[in-house]
Order: structure tokens, then sequence, then C-alpha cells
């Protein structure tokens, strides 16, 4: 029929029943290779600074004397750079996304050579 | 419960977003995500709405604009910023025209960080906001501030 | 994969027009005008295209200078000339349809013509926050 | 078969339509949005839902340009629910008419009177509607008129035999009307139930909160109403079928509404005439044949 | 029954007052205590014949007949010597036509007219002498504030006021004189003397344009006096005596007899009540100051012309020549109300409105039956007082914005907020219910479902589609006068007071009479029923429904006081601007860095609803129904040849 | 007395997904003018190169849109890769090939949505979209973001697919066209529709050409022009021809994208068949110095990506030349005369993306 060209599909959505993913009933879809949030092995890290450099969001600090790595997550846009920038090859890049928070700024610390981590803010 | 947290209307406005995270709170409202499982709806019309969604930072032109949606919103209403540029500027910050995240000009209520944010996340983030949207209500009975 | 070939004109500003015409009437499309300003010379390509042979003419000009709108030889053209003027700073005579610097309105004037441009942070916010008042 | 308002019966039709109507009508627009999701390959919202919405309507603050928009939407419901009170009651089927083109002159009046560029646009756009659908209305109250001899709905609808039999145009006619009565696309031009689009929210883009709440409820009077006035074509002589059909109808309306994208008024305003000029006023010359 | 005589003379005598007196208070004073007579004394008819049923007034003096042939003739010539005057000899050939036939019916005719009863009242002619009292007269009141600020504003036109309330005084006689009527001659006098005040006041403004639509006034009615005419020479020369000469014994004579007079004096009644093909003149009028179209269109003139035809109504029952006139009637308000919508001038939407309402009355009579009477008489009185009260106030609008255009009426009811209420009483009464119009509507859809099979359903969807379009033109006449921009303090002085008087007195009435409705319905015009149809009439509205009507009426009169309700704790913000408002008023900012001012206008569809198009569809629909018209007459002719 | 209407459209609007202005200026409901105004997303990031290293601003580059992401990292890429002469590998070419058309698609279908939704047809809006989550999940899959790829980069791309998954691609792709052809079918067909789409916003060729549209909105108009017939990446190995329609009003710029999801698909399994193998990136070193005109064909229209540089670490000037701004032009002209109805329709018939017009 030309006037009602959506029929097929109408009905065939009607019974193939809803594509929904009833999050958050549900779990999300999730793949491995989803770019989440940037984690670090703070063990490993010498504090060399080239994440920093090549994070084209200004996301990371590297404080070297004191040794401490600071990531901003409100700035952080999961882009790997810092993840294949780094030489002792301690970042990566998790699949989980950020949750939402209820007020920024949003940044982690890590000081170096094994002390837990510390959180600036509170979430 | 008020009925604010069944029925949450949402407008979305796109700041200087690149589109990213805006088609994936479009997203949202589609059949996978499909959040008028939760009543919401994509209202358009900022006196109809409880919750801004904003993607994208501030530049200078559109900073009037997204105080002029905020304003005319009826009360009680939240504000979800969606995107990294929505927090900080993104990976924008730098730029001229960009004066920061959106809580910079008008009160965020709930930050989605990502780039782009994810649908899923987005759900949480509103979630999240219909608490506060609650609260804001419950508070502003007590104090009387509107009708 | 095939590497485009890159095919550039320098030409005289005042030439322009007449050039500009004869792309035109020889059967080429505008794709573009892009503005660079490389030390204190703007650089202005106008880009051509025929049947996937894409070609340039390249002007030189400097502040201050006036530049000719070729709007009325391509009625398109004016949405890059307003964004030149806006961007750059650079004057574009005799749009069709002239913004008059409002297509892009920006933080800073001509952001392009400004070495170095970062943001003015403290001073920036003083204002954003004096507009917020006015509101 | 004259119809008595003070009557007992009128007055429990009147009493019933004024408690259940938005309940009932809630319940309809509920099942309504989930056949939507569904037809769309979404979940969709609880039944429930749309009196969820009335209900935070009235939570909101209640934001005007005007205060005198509120006086408008406040008649507009008003007179909505008299049109349905006059129709359960029994009451003249044209009086009942009149009375529902007076609410919508009302909610009309309303969007006017925020002096808002959207809701100008969407208030002319309504007057479109209305002045498309008016005639086939009338020519439908005639036309059941013909047929049981009574005016009054208390009379119609103790009719003999189903009106339908012999008004199948008319039927028809008055079922292509309720898809622009109930803003369903294609036909919904001045305000819609979603997302509009070339008009922002058309009609009610200036009302928000317990504004909103009213025309919302009003929404639901109307449409119990319209599905009432549907019924009257079957009456008391072929209630299960007439309710039958009347599920059809809507469900078809709902089809409808997933199945079209948005006729411009042009279109609207000619087809209503066409189709009331050709369904309805030749049923109504076919009467005298018969 | 000298109140009658009272009546036609007095407004007669303060005519020639008013050409005696200078501008100056003392005539504004003596045209206000005039009025108030006229007023009253039209009420005192209306308590004195209470209940009375029908009585007749004998002048009974041939001295008198003779002088109003004599005035018609003095008539005639002035109309012939005006439009030789004018070169427009097709009027004048017409005037010279209609005077001939009528000398030589009066002379030659083999009958004795006799003089008996030549004045009559009943309950329609005292509705019709209520009509003409009290709006006529409230009119010739509004006048005396209105002509000051007219001639102030038209510095170029003459002041020629003297003339100017000598033509509305002599108007009200001449109308008073065509209701009392009995005598068909005297009829057509003072028929005539109203073709000849409408011609003068037309052309008041005395330019080249003012003339023009007089003239074209003029020869309209022409026409229709020449039928007219017909009518009386057909009395005349069939009839065996001349007791037929009389309205009531040529209505009593059934339509064996009166069918062809009363078609012909119909036909008069169609041009005089400006229905198509011959609406254009009214239209044509409006260059007229505005009380002067306030009179033509709600009590005098145009209602000269339904009235004429709502009396013969009995007489095109179920008759084919009744089914053309209603036809005529029927089309005339589809396309007049269609055209309505296209007018953004407000005066011509009044005028294509009263074409239109005119035209249901007309069809209403058309269909003759008791009911179809009913209706069509409610729809005269509704229209007379809601149509005065519009278009005065657009008057008063007028001399404020300087505009009658509908548009420069925006956001009245913050301006001119007493007027611009008055304005939307007066538009709700044109077509919403619980008012007048509606009632009458309702009525009128009630009779036609009854009418001559199958034309009845060809009217009902004319009136089904043509009330569509009516809500449409008046509802957004109503948002424009509400739809505020900005707010803005109104005036101090929205019109002058003998302006804002009359407009108080219309308001009233208009809701007076819808309160009053339902004894207006059962006092007078059923009685009038009763009495033309010998029997008694069924229950037009059930009681129920006037009740229901009423309470409507009382709803909304009640639902204001919500307005106190919520003018407290709202909060106010501004129209919503794509979100980017300008910085004050109703403005945004635009592109190329302007601020533009948003601006609302109607919408008026000229490609469905364009004027020259309409009318010409009008023009062409009902002059092929007049053919046919005139065929039936014709064709009935030999017939009646005894 | 004037019987306008003037209406603000935008910026804030329902129908347009990103902030636009247009003074329209009415008469009843006739378009008597339409001036539009942008500039509500400007964000300069082309400066942004004076900040940034060339190999890390392609993170940049591909945040110039959401939509059209992966073209413009592969625009900006293939620039400074032919100043530098790289030579790129194959399969690197040949993914980059894929997952372009794979954006394509969910430009293209988004777009579809969109659209239906501007004439307010709200159940081809959900289908649409529904259609088009499949494609961003094997983007996700595959690149690791859904709307956002990031796996471009310069000198190569940065995740390989592997053998079996460019199959299982395909195949999911295979059941996919189905869906698509249902879709189209309505958008070619259904009377709601063509009663919006057909006649409306018209423009001839010849003025389509001298306005300089490109992409969709020109091949609608009949104009021949796909920068895919370059041959950039591997687009001269594979086959293909424009998509090329002559009605030159919605209804074709429609078309246009409706035929090309399936083109796209066609060419995806071409290059799926053609992948080689072998490595996906090289190594850069060094500095850009020189001067590129990189033109690809984005979902709408050509695009350009002009790179300047004087062989240090940053370069001199970046610019980028939008489809959707070279578009504007024969949008205003579109806009005259028609009905305020027809606005939103026309105004999403050139698929407009402000992010990308503005950058
Ligand atoms: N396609 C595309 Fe872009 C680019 N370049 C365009 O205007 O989407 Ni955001
Ligand atoms: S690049 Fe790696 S090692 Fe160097 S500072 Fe960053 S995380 Fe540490
Ligand atoms: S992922 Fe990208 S943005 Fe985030 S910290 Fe690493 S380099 Fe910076
Ligand atoms: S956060 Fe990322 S995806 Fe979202 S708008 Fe900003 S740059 Fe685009």
């Amino acid at each position: 029929m030309k006037l009602f060209s959506m029929t097929k599909t109408i009905f065939k959505t009607l019974g193939r029943g809803p594509s929904t993913i009833r999050y958050p009933k549900e779990p999300a879809k999730r793949y491995e290779g989803t770019r989440g949030q940037v984690e670090i092995k703070i063990e490993d890290c010498i504090f060399c600074g080239l994440c920093s450099m090549h994070c084209p969001s200004d996301a990371i600090t590297v404080d070297k004397p004191v040794k401490i790595w600071t990531i901003d997550r409100f700035r952080c846009i999961s882009c790997n750079s810092c993840v294949e920038a780094c030489p002792k090859n301690c970042l990566c890049l998790n699949n989980v996304y950020h949750e939402p928070v209820l007020n920024g700024p949003l940044t982690e610390s890590f000081t170096g050579s094994a002390e837990p981590a510390e959180v600036s803010s509170e979430n | 419960m008020s009925y604010l947290t069944k029925s949450p209307w949402i407008i979305h406005y796109d700041a200087s977003s690149c589109n990213g995270c805006d088609i994936e709170v479009l997203a949202c409202l589609t059949p996978l995500y499909d959040v008028e499982r939760f009543g919401i709806i994509n209202t358009g019309n900022p006196k109809h709405a409880d919750i801004f969604v904003v993607t994208g930072s501030v530049n200078e032109q559109n900073k009037e604009v997204i105080k002029n949606i905020y304003n005319q919103m009826p009360k009680p209403n939240v504000v979800v910023g969606v995107g990294i540029c929505a927090c900080s500027g993104g990976v924008f910050r730098e730029c001229y025209n960009v004066s920061g995240g959106v809580g910079e000009l008008i009160p965020v209520d709930v930050y989605v960080p990502g780039c782009a944010a994810r649908p899923e996340q987005i759900i949480d983030g509103i979630v999240k906001a219909l608490g506060i949207l609650d609260k804001k209500y419950k508070d502003s009975k007590k104090g009387g501030d509107f009708k | 994969m095939t590497i485009e070939e890159q095919k550039y004109t320098d030409i005289m500003k005042e030439d322009l027009l007449k050039n500009v015409k004869d792309k035109c009437e020889s059967g080429y499309r505008l794709v573009q005008i892009g503005c660079g300003k490389f030390g204190d010379i703007f650089e202005i390509n106008y880009s051509f295209e025929k049947e996937y042979s894409f070609e340039n003419l390249r002007i030189k000009t400097t502040e201050g200078e006036k530049v000719p709108s070729i709007s009325d030889i391509y009625w398109g053209s004016f949405i890059y000339e307003n964004e030149i003027h806006d961007l750059f700073g650079v004057e574009v005579t005799g749009i069709n349809l002239d913004f008059k610097g409002n297509l892009i309105r920006t933080t800073v004037k001509a952001p392009f013509n400004v070495k170095n441009v970062t943001k003015v942070k403290p001073e920036k916010k003083e204002t954003a926050e004096k507009k917020t008042e006015d509101n | 078969m004259t119809f008595e308002f003070f009557t007992n019966s009128s007055f429990i039709g009147a009493v019933l339509f004024i408690l259940f109507a938005p309940l009932i009508g809630g319940i309809v627009m509920g099942i309504d949005r989930k056949i939507t999701a569904r037809m769309q390959g979404r979940v969709g919202p609880p039944v429930l839902q749309p009196i969820y919405d009335i209900l935070k309507l009235f939570e909101k603050e209640n934001m005007v340009v005007y205060e005198s928009q509120n006086f408008w939407i406040l008649s507009y419901l008003i007179f909505i629910v008299v049109t349905g009170v006059l129709f359960f009651a029994g009451s003249d089927i044209l009086l009942v008419i009149f009375a529902l083109t007076l609410a919508h002159v009302f909610l009309i009046l309303g969007a006017y009177s925020t002096g808002s560029p959207y809701a100008h646009v969407g208030a002319e756009r309504e007057l479109i509607q209305l002045m498309a659908v008016e005639p086939m209305i009338i020519i439908a109250a005639v036309g059941l008129y013909q047929v049981t001899n009574s005016f009054d709905t208390a009379g119609i609808i103790q009719s003999t035999f189903a009106p339908v039999i012999v008004l199948p145009g008319i039927f028809l006619g008055m079922v292509y009307i309720l898809t622009m009565k109930l803003r369903k696309s294609p036909f919904d031009l001045s305000t819609s139930h979603h997302a509009h689009q070339e008009l922002v929210k058309g009609l009610t883009t200036e009302f928000s909160g317990s504004t909103l709440g009213m025309t919302e409820i009003a929404h639901l009077y109307e449409l119990v109403f319209l599905l009432g006035f549907l019924f009257l074509f079957f009456g008391t002589a072929a209630p299960l079928i007439g309710i039958a059909v009347i599920l059809i109808v809507y469900f078809l309306e709902v089809f409808v509404d997933n199945a079209t994208s948005r006729v411009k008024w042009q279109f609207a305003l000619k087809s209503c005439w066409i189709v009331t000029a050709v369904l309805g006023v030749l049923n109504l010359l076919a009467l005298y044949l018969i | 029954m000298d109140l009658l005589i009272f009546l036609i003379l007095f407004p007669l005598i303060a005519a020639i007052l008013m050409l005696l007196l200078p501008n100056g208070e003392i005539r504004d004073a003596i045209v206000k205590i005039a009025a108030l007579i006229i007023a009253v004394s039209s009420v005192y008819l209306f308590i004195e014949t209470f209940g009375k049923g029908i009585s007749y007034v004998t002048i009974g003096s041939e001295t008198v007949g003779m002088a109003i042939l004599l005035c018609e003739l003095v008539v005639a010539i002035f109309i012939i010597a005006i439009s030789l005057k004018f070169r427009k000899y097709i009027v004048a050939a017409l005037a010279i036509v209609q005077t001939a036939i009528l000398v030589y019916a009066e002379e030659f005719a083999s009958v004795e007219t006799g003089f008996l009863n030549e004045l009559f009242v009943d309950e329609f002619s005292v509705i019709m002498a209520l009509i003409i009292g009290i709006i006529g007269s409230l009119i010739c009141v509004y006048s005396v504030g209105y002509m000051k600020g007219y001639h102030e504003k038209h510095a170029d036109v003459k002041d020629n006021r003297k003339l100017f309330f000598f033509v509305m005084f002599l108007f009200l006689s001449a109308m008073f004189g065509v209701v009392f009527s009995n005598h068909i001659v005297w009829l057509f006098f003072f028929w005539e003397i109203t073709t000849l005040c409408s011609f003068l006041l037309i052309g008041y403004a005395m330019d080249e344009i003012a003339w023009k639509n007089a003239f074209w006034a003029l020869l309209l009615n022409t026409i229709g006096g020449v039928g007219f005419s017909g009518a009386i020479l057909f009395i005349l020369v069939y009839s065996g005596n001349g007791d037929f000469i009389y309205l009531n014994n040529l209505i009593a004579a059934g339509p064996v007899f009166a069918m062809i007079p009363a078609a012909l004096i119909a036909f008069a009644g169609l041009t005089k009540s400006a229905q198509m093909p011959f609406s254009s003149w009214l239209v044509g009028a409006m260059v007229a100051p505005t009380p002067v179209s306030a009179l033509l269109h709600s009590s005098t003139m145009v209602k000269a012309g339904v009235y004429v035809i709502v009396r013969f109504a009995p007489i095109f029952e179920l008759s084919y020549i009744g089914v053309l006139i209603s036809l005529v009637g029927g089309v005339t308000f589809l396309l007049a109300s269609a055209i309505a919508i296209g007018q953004s001038n407000a005066k011509k939407v009044l005028a294509y409105s009263t074409i239109a309402n005119l035209g249901l009355v007309v069809a209403c009579a058309g269909i003759g039956t008791q009911e179809a009477v009913w209706a069509a008489i409610l729809l005269i009185i509704f229209h007379a007082v809601a149509k005065s009260l519009l278009f005065l106030a657009v008057g008063s609008v007028e001399h404020q914005k300087k505009s009658r255009d509908i548009e420069d009426m925006s956001g009245l009811i913050s301006t001119m907020p007493k007027v611009a209420v008055m304005m939307l009483i007066g538009i709700a009464g044109m077509f919403l219910a619980p008012f007048g119009m509606l009632i009458s509507k309702w009525a009128t859809i009630h009779a036609f479902v009854n009418a001559l099979p199958p034309f009845g359903m060809l009217l009902i969807a004319m009136i089904a589609y043509g009330s569509g379009i009516t809500v449409f033109f008046w509802a957004k006449w109503m948002g424009k006068l509400i739809e505020v921009k900005k707010k803005s303090s109104p005036l101090k002085k929205e019109a002058t007071s003998p302006e804002m008087f009359t407009l108080y007195c219309l308001t009233g009435l208009t809701v007076i009479t819808c309160l009053l409705f339902p004894l207006i319905s059962g006092f007078m015009i059923e009685p009038y029923i009763v009495e033309v149809y010998n029997g008694t009439v069924s229950q037009l509205l059930s009681l129920n429904n006037m009740l229901i009507m009423l309470m409507m009426l009382v709803l909304i009169l009640l639902l204001p006081l919500s307005l106190g309700h919520f003018s407290k704790g709202r909060t106010v913000v501004g129209q919503y601007m794509g979100a980017r408002p300008g910085v004050s008023g109703v403005s945004f900012a635009g592109s190329m860095g302007v601020t533009k001012e948003v601006e609302l206008s109607n919408y008026y569809m000229e490609e469905f609803f364009g004027e020259e198009k309409l009318s010409k569809t009008g023009v062409i629909l009902t002059i092929i129904l007049l053919i046919v018209f005139a065929a039936v007459i014709i064709l009935n002719l030999p017939g009646m040849v005894m | 007395m004037s019987r306008r209407i003037v209406v603000p459209f935008g910026p804030q609007h329902p129908v347009l997904p990103e902030p636009i202005h247009l003074d329209l200026v009415l008469e009843d409901e006739h378009v008597i003018e339409a001036i539009p105004s942008i500039g509500y997303v400007h964000r300069g990031l082309e400066k942004l190169v004076e900040k940034r290293d060339f190999k890390d601003f392609v993170y940049i580059a591909e945040r110039i849109c959401g939509i059209c992401s992966f073209i413009h990292s592969v625009g900006y890429c293939q620039g400074i890769e032919n100043i530098m002469d790289i030579e790129v590998p194959k399969r690197a070419q040949y993914l980059r090939t894929i997952w372009s058309e794979y954006s394509r698609l969910h430009s293209h279908l988004l777009w579809l949505g969109l659209f239906a939704d501007s004439m307010g047809f709200e159940n081809l809006f959900m289908n649409s979209w529904r259609i088009r989550e499949k494609i961003l999940d094997a983007m996700e899959e595959t690149t690791g973001g859904r709307v956002i790829q990031g796996s471009c980069k310069v000198g190569g791309v940065r995740r390989d697919i592997s053998d079996s998954k460019l199959k299982d691609m395909v195949k999911d792709l295979d059941i996919l066209s189905s869906d698509i052809e249902d879709l189209c079918h309505v958008f070619f067909d259904d009377d709601t529709v063509i009663h919006r789409t057909k006649g409306v916003g018209v423009i001839s060729k010849e003025a389509a050409y001298s306005l300089g549209a490109v992409g969709p909105t020109a091949r609608g108009s009949g104009v021949s022009t796909d920068i895919r017939k370059t041959g950039y990446v591997a687009y001269a190995d594979l086959d293909f021809s424009p998509v090329v329609e002559t009605g030159g009003d919605c209804y074709a710029r429609c078309a246009v994208r409706a035929r090309e999801l399936l083109q796209s698909v066609d060419i995806i399994k071409q290059a799926v068949d053609a992948v080689p193998s072998g490595d996906i990136d090289v190594k850069v070193k060094g500095n850009p110095d020189g001067e590129y005109f990189s033109r690809v064909e984005q979902p709408r229209g050509e695009c350009l990506h002009y790179i300047k540089a004087n062989g240090k670490k940053n370069i001199l000037r970046e610019r980028v030349r939008t489809p959707t701004t070279a578009n504007i032009p024969a949008l205003v002209k579109m806009l005259g005369g028609c009905e305020m109805a027809d606005v939103p329709v026309i105004v999403l018939s050139i698929d407009p993306c402000i992010g990308c017009a503005e950058r």
C-alpha cells in the first residue's frame, strides 16, 4: 500500500518485541575494546611526564619531585594517547565508564612507590 | 516520592559540543535505551521541562541561550551536564571561544563525564538527577518557595 | 591510494576578480575560500574544482588592506568571506549577505589575527560575570 | 425521548463522567503510549504514565507570561467538562458540539493571550483544525437525528437499531476527524503529544505547571467524550459491537499515528472538508433514498 | 394607536430640526433627547401592545395617500435628477421604470384600493420597532461623539453634520414606516426613503469613492425597487379587488395568489439585505462614517430587506420559490463567511459577516416553517444588538489607533481594556455558545432538518461548513484583541462619553438579550408564529436546553472571578523566543546582529479564501439561482391571469 | 498593515539537534524571508594546532564532530601523511575505508531518523535509530568508541580487525540491509512522506553547482560529485559510482542518502573481500613541512582539511572546510518561499552539522 508503507515495518517491530536493553535493571552492553577510564599501575610509573605531554586535553599532571601522578577525570577524553606514550606501560584504559557525579572537579592523585591512592574529591 | 520523579521531562540543549554527546543523548530516547520507560520525554521546550540536559561547553554566543533556557524552566528543576565538555570544557577547554564547563554559568546538579558519554551513563546521570529533583521539591514545599 | 595533485596559482589581489570570473566561466565550482596568517601576511586560498581537478588561486594581503568580495560571481561565497572577516579581521568589501561580524561572534575579536591566543582567563571571567548580572 | 437534565439517570451519567473520565482517559492514553512504543520497538512508559505526568505538573511551579492565560485555560477545562457532562447526561447534541467549540475557543484564546510566536502559530493552526472538523461533527449530529429522530444523546443512544448501519459514511468521516481531534499524526498540527517539531509545543508552548496540567486533564476528558460520541453510532442496540469497533478504531488511530508524517495545514483542511463532503454530505443525502 | 404615527412622525420632526440647528452643544443635546424619546416610545409601544396580538390603525384619509404618492414621485425625481447629474444613466433609467410602473399601477389598475388599516402592529413589528428605536437611537447618540472626532480628523471632508443628523433621523422614521405599514404602497414608499437615505449617508464624504459606492448602492437597490413595484403592479392587475394591497390580506391569501408578489418583494428584499449577487453595495458602504455602517448593518436598511422576506415566509413554506430564496441565502452565508476570513479590515469583516448572517435569515425565511421563522427572528434580534456594538466599538478604536485594521488591534486589551472587553463580548455574541447568534444557529439547524428534502440537507451542509468558517474569523479576531505582546498602561480616556455610554448600553443589551432570550422567545416570537401559522407551536427549544444555556452563560460571567485567584503567586517570565530573547519587549536576538521585534499577524489564507475568487463564485451561483427563480415566476404567471 | 509573522527559529528548538538560528518572516505560513545565523557552537579548535603536537591533534580533529568523527581523522591524517610522504600500509587504508563507510552508515541512519522526525514521523525516527545502534555496536567493538572512534592515527590505524570479525560484520550487515530496505521503502513510497518532501526546497542542478553545494545535497540535484572517486584511501580499488538523483528537492536528497546506505554496505563488502594482510601502521618520524589540501568524502559531502606546516612539531595552520558550510548558501536559497512546516524539513534535508560547520 502506498499510503501506509510503514505497515510492514510496524508489524515486524511489533512481532519482534522491544529491542530495549532494560538498563539499569539489566547490565549495560560492554565490549572488551571499549575505551573507558585511565588506570595507572603507579608502582611502575617513573614520572617521566610523557603521558602528560601527549595528553591532548591536559588531563594528566605529573609532579616528578613529589612523585604524584594526577588525573582530572573531568578532562580526560579517554583517547588512549597517554597509554600509547607511556614508556613503562603502566597506563591502561579499562572498559568501564565513570559514573555521574554531583560536583567537580574530579581529580584523582596517585603517589608513587606503593603508597595508597588518595582521592581528592568526594564521590 | 513525588511524581516529579516519575515523569521527568527533559530539554536538551547543545551548547558547543561536538555532537558526540548530543547524539548519545538522543540515542537515549530511541528503542535501545528508551528512557520513556522512566516517563522521560524530550519536550524541547524549557517551560515544560524538569531536567535540563546540556552537552558541550559554554561559548560567547550561547551563554545567553543557556541562561535563558534555565530561567524559563519552572522550579523545581535540575541541570545535568553531559560529557566532559559540559564538565570542564573538555578537550576544547583552551580554545579562545570556550569559557569552560556549564557549571560556570548555571548551577549544575549532576555531571556525566565521558567523551562521548555513553547512553547508559546518561541514564545513570538522569536517575541520579531524579533524587535531587525529589529533594528540591520537598525542600521547596517546606520552604513554600513556589506554587 | 591516489594522492591528489596540488595546484596553486599565486595571483595579485587586483587580478582576483578577473581570475575568479575566468574560473567561473570555464565551469569551475567554488570549493572554499580559506585564510591563514603566516607572519604578517594573510594568505587567502580560493579553491575551485572541475571534474575532480582541484585548483587554487592564492592572494596575499596584509593587515588593513581590503579584499574584494567574489560574491557577485559566486553567490555562495558570502559564507567564507564573512568567516574570514570574523576570524581574521580581513575586511572583505561588497559581500552580498554581509553579516557585519555577526556570523561567528567570538570572545576575542579576530582570534586568528592574534599571535598565540590563549584565553585571557581572569579578565574574561569578569566580563562573563558582568554579562550574567545584566541578564 | 426528551431528556430531563435533572433526572436521576442523567445526573448519574454526569457525575460518573466527571469522576472517572480522567482515569479512563488516562489509561486509554497510557495504553496508547505503550502500543506506540511497541510499534517503535521500545518498551514504553507505564500505563499510568499520563496520570503521573499530570500529577507531576501540579507539583511544578506555575510560570506564566501573563496571569490571564490561566483564566482562559481554566475556562477551557471547565467547558470541556461541561461538554462531556451535557453529553453523558443525555442533552441536545448540538448544544454539546457548541460547548465543545466554546471550550476550544478558550484554549485558543489562552494561547493567543501569551503573545508568544509559537503559541500564536499554534493557535492559528488549532483554529484551522477547528474549522476543518466542525462541519463533519455537525453533519454527524444531523445524521444521527435523521436516523433516530432525536437531537438528545439520551434519545439517540436508545435507538432501536445501530445508526451506523445507515450512516456508514458519516461514521467513517467521524473516524477521519477523530485523528485531528486527538491530535495524532498526520494531523497533529497545532500541538502534539510527542515532541512537536516546527512549532516547539505549539499551542501549549507558554503553559507550564498546573496550567499545562489543566490542558492535559482537558485532553483526557475530551478523549472520553470523543469515544462516547463514536459510541452513539452503535447505541444500546449494539453496545458490544460498538465497544469492539471503538477499540479497533482507536488501535487504528495509534497505527495511523505511527505510520504517517505530519501533513501541512492546507492538506489537512482540504482533506477534512472533502471527506466531510463525500462521506458526510452524500451520506445525508442518501438517507432520502432509503 | 397614535403611537405608531408618533413613532413615524417624531423622528421626522427631529430630522427637520436637525437641518435647522447649527453644530454645537444644543444640537447635540437635542439629538440625545430625541433619541431618548424615540427609545422610550418604542419601549412604550412594546408595553402597550404586549400580549395584544395584531392591531391595525386606519388613517383613512385620501389626502395622506395622495401625499405619500406625491412624495414618492419627489423621491423618484430626486433620484433621477441626481443620477443624471452624475451621469449614472442606468440608475436613472431604473428609477424611471420603477416610477412608471408605480404610476401606471396606481392610475390604471382597475381596482379601488381604498384606505383602511394602512398601519398595523404585531409582535414582529414590535420587535423590529424595538431594534430600530433602541439601537438606532443609541447609534445617533454615539454619532454625536463620533462625528466631532471624525471631522477633526478628516479635515478634507466638508462638515455637513446638519445633513448627517437629518438623514439619520429620517432613516429611523422611514424604518418605522416600513415595519408598521400594512399598505404595500406605503411600505414601498418608506422602502424607497431608506434607499435614498442610505445613498446620502454612504456618499457623506462626497469624495470620488464615496460617490461611486453610493451610486452602486443606489443602483442595486433600485433594481430591487423595480421588483417591488412589479409586485405592486401584479397585485393591482391580477387581484379582483384592492384588498390584497394590504399585507395582512395578501399573506392570508396564501401561496396560490401571493406567491408571485411575495417572490418579487422577496427579490427586492434580497437586494436590500445585500444578498449575493447584490452584496457588493454593503461592502462598499464601508466608506461612510462608522455609525452609518452600524446603522445600515444592525437596525435599518438591511433589516428592512430581511423584514419583508420574513414577513412573507409563511407563503414560502415548502415551495420551490422558497427553496431558491433559501439557497441564495445559504450560498451567501457560506461564501460571505469564507470571504471574511481573508479580510483584515475590521469593517470589512463586519460587513461580510453581516451579509453572511442575513443570508442565514434569508435562508430560514425561505424555508418558511414555524421553526425557521422563529430562528430567523432570533437571528435578526441578536445580530442587530451584537453587530451594532461591534461596529461602534471598531469606530472608537479607529479614533484612537487611526486604523480599522484588525492587525492594529493587537493587544487592545492592554491599551483600551474597556472597549476591548466590550468588543470581546460583541464577538462572542456573534458566534459562541451560549450567546445569541449561536442560539439562533442552533435553531436554524433544527429548522433546516425539517425543510423541503433534500434541500434541507444541502442547507445543513452549508451551515455546517459556514459555522466552521465563522469560528475561524471571529476567534482570530478575539485572539488579536487579547494578544498582548508587551503590557502597557491603559489609555485614560478610551472614547468620548457619548460613545462610551452607547457602548455600555449595547454591551448590556447583548448580555441581557441572551439572559432574557427564553422570555423573548416565549412572549414575543411564539405568539407571532402562532398568529401567522394559525395554530399551536411545537416546543421549539426545550426548557431544559434553555436552562443549560443560561447556566453556561452564568458560568462564563462568573469565570473571570478566577482572575483574582490567578493573579497571585505566579512566576512571570517572558515568552519563549527560541531561547534568545532580546533585551526588551517581545524581541529576539536575530541574525546579522540585529534585534528583531516579534510580529504576530493572523492567517488570511488567501489562496483558499480570496475575496475576488469567492465573490465571483458567489455571484455566478446566485445569479444562476435567480435565473431559475425568474423562470419559476414567469412559468407561473400565465396561470395567474384570471 | 503588513500581515507578517516574525518568528525566531532556534537556536534552541526541538527539531534542531544543534543550535542554528533563523529569523523567519512569514505571511500566513509562507516563508517570506529566512536569514540564518550560526556561531553558537564555534569553539575555535583550529587554533589549537598552536598548542598540540601534530600527532596529538588528530584527537581534536576527530572531535570536530561526533557524527563524522572518523572521516575527519582520516582527512587530517591523510593531509599530514601526504606532506610527510608517508606510505600508509594497504591494510590500514582498507580499514580506514571500512570504518569510513560504517561512519557513513551511522551518519545517514541518524540523519534519516532526524529527517523523519522533522516531518513528524516518529516511528520512522525510532526505527532508523534502532538499526543505527547495530552499526554503532560494530564500531564500538572494533574501535572502542561508539561515536568518537579514535582509531585513526598519523601513519595508519590503531586497531586491527581480525578477519573472522570482518566476516561477522559482513554477515550482520546482510541482516541489516533488509531492515534498511524496508525503511528506504517508506522514504521512497509513503504518500505522507512524499507529500512533505516532493517538490519541497527545490534547487536546480545549475544552482546547486554554482552555489558550491556538495555531497548528497549536490547529488540530489543531479550534480555528480563524490570525492571518493578521487580514490583516496582504498576507494580507488573499489567499484562504485556516485548516487545521483535529479529531483533537486528534499525527496531527491533523501533518496540519495537512502541509496547510499545500500551502496555503503556494498562497498564494505567489497573492501572486506579485498582487504590485504599486513601492518596497520608505520612509524612516523620527524615533523611535517609543506602544505596540503586533503579532501575526503564525508557523509554530508566533500570535506577539506588544509594543512600548512613548517617543520615544527606544531603545524602552522589547519583549516577545515566542512560540507555543511558549503551547503549553507544552497540552504538559504532553498528556504525562500517555502512553508513554515517545510522549514525543518528543508533545513534537515541538507543534513546540517553545525558542530562541523563552526568547529
Ligand atoms: N558529514 C559531515 Fe560533518 C564534516 N566534515 C559536516 O558538515 O558532520 Ni558533523
Ligand atoms: S608516561 Fe608512564 S611512566 Fe611516564 S609518567 Fe606517565 S605513567 Fe608514568
Ligand atoms: S586518555 Fe587521553 S585524555 Fe585521558 S588522560 Fe590519557 S591522554 Fe589524557
Ligand atoms: S565530551 Fe567529547 S563527545 Fe562530548 S561533546 Fe565534548 S568532545 Fe564531543
